[in-house]
């Protein structure tokens, strides 16, 4: 009864493969919030995340000294995604999304357009539109959208490389709000489907990997947790730990109780 | 609108600045201080390539966007 | 940044501790319903589970080469945790557990005393009046009970080493019906606090370690998944990311979005 | 109501049982290729240490229960 | 299409029997925490119900002009169930309701044993002990109880008239937190079942009501809402509509959608 | 303490308003799926509804003695809305708009466009072009849509007279999935809120009117109980009960307990 | 493609049918046993208004939709 | 320990009095200002029968419970 015995149909589950290329971490994890940048590269180590997203902004022309975050992030060992959040109409989203091609080194873009300050819901007609253009200029558009299946069929049809429905508002920490709707959107497209934001403790990143969905990606739940090295870790194992039970099948629900041990043998 | 005498004025993230003339993009970001391998340049609503830094110089008038990755998820 | 550089936070946390013997693993794992024992040992191995529940029962005269438990469970690495299950009476369970010391190494017993056979809930009554005496006759007793925190103060009083409420019914999937009610038996008691029974899936055990609970016990969710020693190895991570969840500290969930890229530096 | 000659009858976990006459509980474990060292004997509702096996004698109209652990949650 | 067509089918149902005694409201409402008299008063006569719970305490000396709730409400109208609030033991409980039936007019007793200050959760054991008791002396008795099925069917064995088990904890407005736990103690009880606290707003009492219960008594989701009155009326409508909703056996759910209008027919 | 006494406070609610014209119940009942044309007329007396919604399809040329909708609705006094339902373009719901304002007797239509056939979302891009349109030619638009905001707020800038986002997807019955953005929706919008789709028995009618939505919109819930006229009318009183309810203000939740009879005054 | 002799072909929710000539649109529609007041006509992908179904008349080839009410959520 | 003279000492609702001896429990009640149809006494542990309050007197050293009804959930 060795450890190794077991170990090949426990770990066995293919890469998470994005516009051609493979990732072993389903887990990605923004940059931003952090209260320092030591506990910013801490909680990303301990994440295990491959993939990390970042902003693309004017130089503090203020500070001597910059420091960037290519400070403190190597590329050679972590994929930096660039994003274009803040963005409010295609046109701006587009402009940052070549800005931060050129910043960096592949053309992968997180597309965000939003259409709504207080809750930053996506704007789907704006995302759609920014969507086109940019797979029509070769890049490999990776969508922040909102639940709806519709919106994510034709994100897919213009050629985005992969749908990041959001499991409730950025920044909010509720949770997958709605599982139905995600596991809908799973089964109807063939790209893959991260799902990003609202994520805010590590069952949330559980059970929405329980959903089938192939990546989670998050960024405040590590912030702002009071230790975010810990709860990367957590995170890491709560994404593994969702996606192992998603492939081993999980038992019925029932609403009577059958018993572990068996009934009979009894004594009298 | 150029500077009096070698000095020329351009915007640059949003803010006029009277600066030296003749600069090249590379010179410019070094009186900076910024390493021209971690900043992109936007000129005019146009985005530069790094092997152009050398030879596009700063024109009066110019309007200049520096940017490069911070923080964001 | 290197790994190590932040293994020394994650990792940091106390061993689970019942009746002065420690466990690195907070799951606890049972031995019924397996299909075949290959398909036990394997997920028990998976499951990283350091304690297993066994039943006693009588001895099969009919089938030579009768294979018991202890054929394929070695107790110098598997702790053995004998159960009274399928007691529906205080002496019925003092007779099964004073067996079970016989039988095994230890004074460990995991108490089960039903009072109904639809829902396999415990008879409190006949809990407490069980506990007691093996409590006297100096048996670690390990108390299955409902969620009543009466109940369980008072398991407590008598001296149990170890409190076992449930999550929903044996063997129901429904997973962690009454975190509140979870939460509070964990507030208001000194010793360990073991939820047992009615985990269902990966995220079940993950919310509910999230409370602050100091393990999970569960069979059915191993045995009855389409691949137990996956499932089981999603278990043990699902565990070990719970609990560093709550020891991170989450952040607070908030019903409105808060950006996770920064609002200055936008470009003109 | 012990067996007539060298029979006995006893209940072994539910059931009566004739058996030979003279068995202790080890030899009775044996007899029924039972490895001693994995179960457990309550004789007449008491149980029996193990080191008592090779004493204990198996008498006509004893009330044997031979457990064992088994798979359980 | 006249209202009166459909009169008929849709108000036929049983009348709430406790202790042989009818009532045509399933509504049960406590008298205590109104901020004024006439606010207590209001909201019964708005909530329709016919039966009221009131404590037993001790007559205030110092005020002259002592008023008691018989001064405001009319037994003739309304029965007055005395409750055994504030007990711990029951020596207690059965010391309070003797004192309530000599100051009342009938056999009932809404008996509480309480076992824990914090939750209020009930003595389950002092509970039996004292429903026993009084069940002997002739008492007709109401068991505040928790969700526990095999303690219901105790206190029916018993012989009480009624099991009243909670929500959740008196006060927290919860509501229905374990709806799996009260319809099984329906499905297996022959008295009628009432589920007593925990309620907050109107749709925990209708949610409560599909269960299938017999009734439902609140006090603090009336006395401490903004306006007592006017969520009293809720309620009266909520229970109303839950209790119907049951009997008139809701639609099946689905995890796709079904459409409401023709497919056939559409225009070329 | 008279009924009267407290009838006043209670019942106080503004009638909903809907281009000008006023209903007093918050309740619009489709008409499709009734078994019988009887139960469909009795289930809508049962409701209390003043406006139904209707689809327009082609007449049945092989039948003689056609029964139209008309046969068995009064419009004198249930106020017909037609629908544009089975619409999967703009400009098929625009066709089948006009030919509901010819055959109706007002500008009102209840604009569905649907973008997937699986789950009966809206295409919400069709849906706002649809109804720039429809606005225009002078309609009266209640529209059809998601639970996304932004798209609320554009088709309230467009001009229509209510926005009805889906609790859930049309004959689900799933019941209010996400409570979070209806309320949102309701808090950032000045046109009346209908939630339309996905109700499935009483307390979803009434938890949803809980959330301060105008009104509440379903069919299938009442086509397809066991009962028709009896869930219809458990849902006039569900949708009351939640209306009034968000009207009283509920009690604070807590998780702990709070004593509903006095703490003093008690025995010795 | 109008019918030989007094008939003609019409296109009638989507399918031929071979009618008299001659028709208005209100004897076409109670020739089809319908009420003109609860049947809304569109012609050629055109509604008519109700009060002129006396004067407008079935042409060969029309395609005609008559559409009403039915149940619908 | 009954007062001296006309006196004697009760406790009442937890509390010890001086009153009037002499007091049949319903005199007592309404020297209290409280309406015997609305107050239940327990004497000495027992309850009293409301028909009762006008011969049981109350002597030195009772120990009185006067209740009633009041708003409970």
């Amino acid at each position: 009864m060795t450890e190794m015995a077991v170990q090949e149909p426990v770990v066995r589950d293919e890469p998470l493969v994005v516009g051609g290329k493979e990732f072993r971490s389903r887990l990605i994890v923004g940059t931003g919030k952090y209260e320092t940048n030591q506990e910013m590269v801490d909680a990303i180590a301990a994440s295990g995340a491959e993939m990390v997203t970042v902003a693309v902004r004017r130089v503090d022309l203020d500070r001597t000294k910059e420091e960037g975050i290519l400070y403190h992030l190597d590329p050679d060992r972590i994929f930096l995604l660039p994003n274009t959040a803040g963005c409010y109409t295609a046109e701006d989203a587009i402009r940052y999304a070549r800005l931060g091609r050129k910043a960096g080194m592949s053309e992968f873009v997180k597309l965000e357009v939003i259409g709504d300050e207080r809750t930053l819901l996506p704007d789907v007609q704006a995302t759609l539109e920014a969507a086109k253009t940019l797979v029509d200029e070769g890049f490999t558009v990776m969508a922040y959208t909102n639940e709806d299946v519709v919106t994510a069929l034709r994100l897919q049809d213009i050629g985005v490389a992969a749908v990041m429905p959001l499991a409730s508002p950025i920044g909010s920490g509720l949770g997958l709000v709605n599982p139905y709707y995600i596991r809908e959107i799973k089964s109807r497209l063939e790209v893959p489907v991260i799902v990003d934001a609202g994520v805010g403790t590590a069952s949330d990143a559980c059970v929405t990997m329980e959903q089938g969905v192939d990546g989670v990606l998050m960024n405040t739940a590590l912030a702002a947790a009071e230790k975010p090295a810990v709860m990367a870790r957590a995170m890491k194992l709560a994404v593994e730990a969702g996606r192992l039970a998603y492939l081993a099948g999980r038992m019925p629900k029932r609403e009577w109780a059958v018993p572990s041990s068996p009934t009979e043998g009894m004594l009298e | 609108m150029s500077g009096s005498g070698g000095e020329i004025e351009v915007t640059v993230n949003g803010e006029v600045r009277t600066i030296e003339s003749g600069h090249t993009v590379r010179s410019f970001l070094e009186s900076l201080e910024l390493h021209p391998g971690l900043v992109v340049v936007e000129r005019n609503r146009e985005i530069l390539d790094r092997d152009a830094y050398d030879d596009v110089r700063v024109e009066a008038g110019d309007v200049l966007e520096l940017v490069h990755f911070v923080g964001g998820g």
